[in-house]
């Protein structure tokens, strides 16, 4: 019997992490941006492995959908698209340093994982229990809207600042935002 | 004892008359400011009332107020806060300081004035923060913040040259406080180390610091001491306080001299003496020694000052020398009689400062070189600037008096040889008081009174009021002396 | 059953926050730094799944809701301050942006 | 209720005229010198009845040392302490209280008179507040009381001093009574704190009767003995009160020779169970007694101006005084204060009077002549004169030779002590005739100026003084009974009081010829000068040694240690900064991997338990 969740497991990390190296390793910001847009589609699917579809779902449409024609807009506007040899910029000693810390994180970062594993003590919401609430996005939604009232409203403010301090950053001193950049 | 919130008033009106500050016009800013810090005075006495005017030390002791908040439970910080026959008298002091501030000079009226209103009344918040908190890390906050705006107003409103000033009085204070916040840190961590629950409250650090090894115990002492000898300041301390008193706005140095170092004597009776008596016991002929050399050191310095303000800046040094004096009696006795002289102390040197003030608006510079005679132009503010300087040289019948009398009648026993060297600084106190009065009041008037323009009016009207009141209340005081003894 | 076991979602995770933080480092396009800022959001993102998963808990969904309202946020004002500077300094290097020293 | 209202009569003078003096200042009108003397005169007055009143209750009632008590409020009460604010009005009190008001109410319309066109309310105001504290010193119950007494009255001594502030040197002479009374009050203090140690209380009464250890008594005993001498001016601590002289001559004849003055004698005597208890005690006192009585007078017979003769033979009959304490006859020494109080002032407001006559000249060789011309001043002034000299029957014939007799005879005398004080004596016959015949006998040697218009002074001020001339006549007969109980007291003792009355007697006779004739003839005018030069000394070691011990604690420890050690932290502080700095790269990632390797170091702690956290 194949273990197909188990292999598009791999198919999506693989996806994953080649794509974030591109990002990083891509002299064209274009390129970089198109390797994550594969980044995001590949962690799309390792929330709806792990039955998180409304994560999924909302992975693809926020992230790709919207921060990534973003980016993209945003290169084109600056017209960055075109390759940059800013990699090779940074000394090599401390790229050695950056790497060797990082990777070093990441190890220590595992095994805290591991570490911790036990320490919370587990809740309730099994899949199946969720299949009963009425699906994935039924309990989060229940959950939303009561319990977290607050901190949802709250987020609705934060939009709202970002919102007012994009269009007061970006738009052009004196100028009434309807000439060209 | 009452579990009570109505002791969060006494934080949380100063900020509200702070935020309040920011909406009233600057016309009126001066009588808000002296309205709200009235109205804040009478309430804090109204709270306290119950410990003030009781008649016995149990009377007392049974209207004392403790009110928790849970605050930051992973370092068991918790708002505790306390108002009993030690902090009452503080907290009263800190609102008095505030009224005679901001009634003090004018002038800074004119540059920015909501910002130090506000100012004003975000420094009564700290201290009142400093002086009702039971727990140590809370202490240390309200500490710390009030170095906020003493470092605003001496930076905005203080005069030429005060840059590096202000350099040293932070960088002093911030190391002591800084190795207060160490030692703090380290009992906490043996609490942990204990198994216990992790508390900075002062009830439950005094076991763990009554526990501690005595290398340990000496390391903690120290920080806790070094804090508090900076803030006070005792003598090889004080270097940073001069130039900052000299330099900062006279409601800075009214708030400074009167109620900032009473932070030093506050912490020292409330916590020091609790948390580390026997360490404190081992030192404590060095002690004494130091607060003798600080009275009669400053007292020397201070008859060596030609600049009034400098004068009385080492005076505060030097009777502050007499008040842990009879702290480091380390007896009940002693640190009442210290309280006792501490009060003194707030109203007499806040009374020199503001007199002070009222003469610098008068008069074009301050300078003890010449004689200036200028008590036949200004009779009652010279009056009433000699009433205060008698009471600041302790003349029987005043409050100060009976302060310095039991401070030294309770340091005798214990080290006498202390008590004698501070008793010469008495001496050297009416000295330097005598040449600072004498020369600004006396001789023939060498300023022309046509020159003084629209300020050469005497002292008249609430300031006069407020003047006289205190001088009552400094009299008074000093013979009605059951107020602050209880018949202990 | 599966041999798919959620730590190795975790495992995942970290190693994409892993490039992204060094690509953080060691870039110097504003733009490309800003997606590799995406990138350890997102393996935060998956790590708050997994742990969902493993410790059968609806509080990991929520949060990654939050962190992508956030991100949403911060790409934007990142990009915004991106163009700001950009018009002013005529570069996206962020060697080239040092005004603030001394 | 008597004592109480007795002390406060001045205090409310002096409220009363504190509010008119503020009052007239404020509707910018000069105050009137009559409806401000009236005031602070009838207080005292009216203090002075009180006092008879008490006195009369005090022969009144029964027993051994009557006593009238009076208890207002509870001062300090800390621990063992208990000090009780109240008076005490016994036989000695009661001697200082009927000098105090009696010549202090003289004084006071005296005053009226001298300060004319010179004074104000403020004066009143401070001569009320230094009766008010001298009653305070004298009828306090306890010696904090005592001490708010003797302190009080030196501020108000500093404060009639300097009353004419616009001279400096008016200010310096009060700066200086104030400050080294000051010292002298530090014994004071130190010896309350003794006695509170050892015995327990600061009640007057029964800190009297305490047994105290025999060198606790003795450090007690030269605490107080220090404190009598600031205030009293003796040695070591004597020479402000020349300079005293500096104020208003009423101030002279009220503070710095009848009341103020004497307070060292109260305390000693107040105290006198203590000090017998120590033989060096009683020794010091007399020996410094004795000592300051002739130095005194030797610097008297060199003084040209004519308060400061006054001055320096207050100093020595204060000498007088003191040698009577420590001889062991304390009775003796009280008895000459009262005697004293009345002649000194008489001679001080003699001498008032005469410069008020010549506009404000001092200097005796400057006077001379003025017999006729102030006839009052002149016949008074005499009376005042006999009685210092102690000619037979004036006042100060019983005292001054009660007090040798003891010197004699007493239990601690001396002949030595006798010895001093008789040729004491016989100085001060010398210079009081000098500074009498150059005064009032003789060529008038006034200037042009001060010649033109010398006139005797208003009624105000002539009628206190012939009342103070009575009082000196008769004054010593009140004494007698005393005087003679206690010379048979002594009857084991081999002098005769008859002999000592004759010797004094001729003592003075030797000492007033001798002084007509040097002074009666013509005059060579002489330079004052002080040969002992004291003052100069304690100007050179004391005043200069605190000078440049705050100047060298200045400019080494204060401008240059502290300084250093504020510079050499500032230099670490910005070798910090500069070490530091060079991290501050300003590259954005340079902060990145600072924090990553932070991150990294704290994660490495948490995973592989350094400080025992890990598990």
């Amino acid at each position: 019997m194949i273990d197909y969740p188990f292999l598009a497991f791999v198919a999506f990390s693989t996806i994953a992490i080649l794509g974030s190296l591109m990002v990083i390793f891509k002299k064209n910001p274009v390129a970089s941006a198109f390797a994550l847009v594969a980044v995001f589609f590949a962690f799309a699917g390792l929330y709806a492995l792990m039955s998180a579809h409304l994560v999924a779902a909302l992975q693809i449409l926020v992230y790709t959908g919207a921060i990534m024609v973003l980016f993209v807009f945003v290169i084109m506007l600056l017209n960055q698209d075109r390759p940059v040899e800013d990699f090779k910029s940074s000394s090599g000693t401390f790229k050695v340093i950056s790497g060797v810390a990082v990777s070093f994180l990441v190890f220590l970062f595992v095994k805290v994982a591991f570490l911790a594993r036990g320490i919370v003590p587990a809740g309730d919401w099994t899949v199946e229990k969720m299949e009963e609430q009425g699906g994935n996005v039924k309990s989060i939604a229940n959950a939303l809207f009561s319990d977290h009232i607050l901190q949802f409203e709250l987020t609705s403010f934060l939009l709202l600042g970002a919102i007012v301090a994009t269009i007061a950053i970006a738009k052009r001193k004196g100028s009434s935002g309807r000439t060209a950049p | 004892m009452e579990i009570s919130d109505s002791l969060s008033f006494l934080l949380t009106l100063p900020l509200f008359a702070m935020v309040l500050s920011l909406v009233v016009p600057r016309a009126v800013q001066r009588g808000y400011a002296i309205f709200a810090s009235l109205l804040f005075l009478a309430l804090t006495v109204y709270e306290s009332s119950g410990i003030l005017f009781a008649t016995s030390a149990a009377t007392a002791a049974r209207f004392a107020v403790e009110h928790q908040l849970q605050w930051l439970p992973q370092i068991g910080a918790k708002l505790s806060l306390r108002l009993d026959s030690v902090s009452a008298w503080f907290v009263v002091m800190n609102a008095l300081t505030a009224v005679i501030a901001f009634s003090s000079k004018g002038v800074w009226y004119r540059k920015s004035p909501k910002l130090f209103t506000a100012l004003g009344f975000f420094l009564l918040f700290g201290l009142n923060t400093a002086f009702l908190s039971q727990d140590l890390i809370v202490f240390y906050l309200g500490y710390e913040s009030v170095f906020i705006p003493m470092i605003f107003m001496v930076g905005i409103w203080g005069e030429n040259q005060k840059a590096s000033a202000v350099f040293r009085f932070f960088l002093m204070s911030f190391l002591g406080s800084i190795l207060m916040l160490v030692s703090v840190f380290f009992l906490l961590s043996r609490q942990v180390k204990d198994g216990g629950a992790v508390s900075s409250h002062l009830g439950s650090l005094i076991p763990v610091a009554g526990g501690l090894p005595e290398l340990h115990a000496k390391l903690a002492f120290f920080g806790f001491f070094l804090a508090f000898a900076i803030k006070v300041p005792l003598v090889p301390f004080h270097s940073w306080l001069k130039d900052v008193y000299v330099l900062a706005p006279f409601p800075a140095t009214i708030w400074m001299s009167a109620i900032l170092s009473k932070l030093g004597v506050y912490g020292m009776i409330r916590f020091v003496m609790p948390l580390f008596p026997q360490t404190m016991g081992t030192y404590q002929g060095v002690l004494m020694a130091i607060a003798a050399c600080s009275v009669v050191y400053a007292a020397l310095l201070a008859y060596r000052s030609n600049q009034p303000k400098a004068l009385l800046a080492y005076s505060s040094i030097s009777h502050l020398g007499f008040v842990m004096l009879g702290v480091f009696t380390m007896k009940n006795q002693g640190a009442l009689s210290a309280i006792f002289l501490s009060v003194g102390h707030t109203m007499v040197s806040a009374l020199l400062f503001f007199l002070l003030s009222k003469i610098d608006e008068r008069s074009e510079g301050l300078d003890l070189g010449v004689p200036r005679g200028l008590s036949q132009q200004f009779p009652v503010l010279f009056t009433a600037l000699f009433v205060v300087m008698l009471a600041s040289v302790s003349l029987p019948g005043t409050l100060n008096f009976a302060g310095e009398f039991l401070v030294l009648l309770n340091s005798w026993p214990v080290s006498t040889l202390s008590t004698v060297v501070a008793g010469f600084g008495a001496v050297l106190g009416a000295a330097y008081m005598l040449k600072f009065y004498q020369q600004m009041g006396f001789g023939a008037s060498s300023t022309d009174p046509g020159k003084q323009g629209a300020h050469a009016e005497d002292l008249s009207g609430f300031e006069l009021v407020l003047v006289f009141l205190l001088i009552m209340a400094v009299v008074v005081f000093g013979f009605q002396t059951s107020i602050f003894l209880k018949g202990n | 059953m599966t041999m798919l076991e959620p730590w190795m979602m975790l495992v995942v995770s970290l190693v994409i926050f892993g490039v992204g933080l060094f690509g953080l480092l060691v870039r110097k396009n504003l733009l490309v730094m800003l997606m590799c800022v995406e990138l350890m959001l997102n393996g935060v993102n998956l790590s708050f799944v997994a742990f969902s998963k493993i410790h059968n808990s609806l509080d990991g969904h929520l949060a990654v809701l939050f962190v992508m309202t956030v991100a949403a946020a911060e790409s934007a004002v990142g990009l915004g301050l991106v163009i700001a500077l950009f018009r002013t300094l005529k570069t996206v290097d962020s060697d080239q942006i040092q005004i603030l020293r001394d | 209720m008597i004592i109480t209202l007795l002390v406060f009569l001045p205090l409310l003078g002096f409220a009363l005229n504190a509010f008119y003096h503020f009052n007239s200042a404020a509707r910018k009108r000069e105050p009137s010198v009559w409806v401000a003397g009236l005031i602070a005169s009838s207080a005292m007055v009216a203090a002075f009845v009180c006092a008879l009143i008490a006195w009369a209750r005090l022969k009144g009632s029964a027993g051994v040392g009557p006593v009238l008590e009076e208890s207002l409020f509870s001062w300090m009460n800390l621990g063992a302490l208990h000090v009780e604010f109240g008076y005490r009005f016994d036989r000695l009190s009661a001697a200082f209280t009927l000098v105090i008001t009696g010549v202090g109410a003289l004084i006071h319309f005296y005053s009226i008179g001298y300060m004319e066109n010179r004074g104000s309310a403020r004066y009143f105001c401070y001569l009320n507040l230094f009766c008010f504290m001298m009653l305070n010193l004298v009828l306090g119950s306890s010696l904090p009381q005592v001490f708010l007494g003797w302190e009080g009255v030196g501020l108000a001594s500093y404060l009639l001093i300097g009353f004419w502030s616009k001279e400096m040197a008016n200010i310096a002479a009060a700066q200086k009574a104030f400050l080294m009374n000051r010292i002298g009050d530090l014994g004071l203090l130190f010896a309350m704190f003794i006695a509170f140690k050892f015995a327990g209380t600061l009640d007057l009464a029964r800190l009297a009767g305490f047994e105290f250890r025999p060198d606790v008594a003795t450090v007690f005993g030269l605490l107080i003995f220090l404190a009598c001498t600031g205030k009293s001016a003796q040695i070591p601590l004597f020479t402000w009160l020349p300079d005293a002289m500096a104020g208003p001559t009423p101030v002279s004849a009220l503070i710095h020779a009848a009341t103020m003055v004497t307070s060292g004698i109260y305390l000693l005597a107040r105290l006198n169970p203590v000090i017998s208890q120590s033989t060096t005690v009683l020794l010091v006192i007399s020996a410094v007694g004795a000592a300051t009585a002739l130095m005194a007078a030797i610097t008297a017979c060199f003084q040209s101006d004519i308060k400061k003769v006054l001055a320096y033979s207050t100093i020595s009959q204060l000498g007088f005084m003191f040698a009577a304490c420590g001889v062991g006859a304390a009775e003796a020494g009280v008895f000459h204060v009262v005697t004293h109080a009345f002649f000194k002032a008489l001679l001080f407001l003699g001498a008032g009077s005469v410069i008020h006559a010549l506009s404000g000249t001092q200097d005796v060789f400057k006077m001379g002549g003025l017999r006729k011309r102030l006839p009052f001043t002149f016949w008074t002034f005499t009376a005042g004169w006999a009685a210092i000299l102690g000619l037979f029957p004036f006042s100060g014939f019983f005292s001054k030779d009660m007090i040798l007799h003891e010197a004699l005879v007493a239990a601690h005398g001396n002949p030595w002590v006798f010895g001093v004080l008789a040729f004491s004596a016989l100085l001060t016959a010398f210079y009081m005739t000098r500074l009498y015949v150059l005064v009032f006998f003789g060529e008038s040697r006034l200037s042009e100026e001060a010649g033109s218009h010398v006139h005797e002074s208003p009624l105000v001020m002539i009628l206190p003084l012939v009342i103070l001339a009575v009082a000196s006549l008769a004054g010593g007969w009140f004494g007698v009974p005393v005087h003679l109980e206690t010379a048979h007291g002594e009857g084991a003792s081999s002098v005769s009081p008859a002999v000592i009355m004759a010797l004094s007697l001729l003592i003075a006779g030797v000492g007033a010829f001798l002084g007509y004739r040097k002074y009666s003839g013509t005059i060579q005018v002489e330079a004052t000068k002080d040969p002992f030069r004291v003052d100069e000394f304690y100007g050179a070691v004391v005043g200069r040694g605190v000078k440049s011990l705050a100047s060298f604690f200045g400019r080494y420890l204060e401008d240059g240690f502290f300084q250093k050690i504020l510079q050499v932290s500032g230099a670490a502080v910005d070798l910090g900064g500069n070490l530091f700095k060079t991290v501050q790269t300003g590259s954005a990632q340079g902060y990145l991997l600072m924090m990553v390797l932070a991150l990294l170091g704290l994660m490495f702690g948490l995973v592989f338990g350094v400080n025992g956290y890990g598990n």
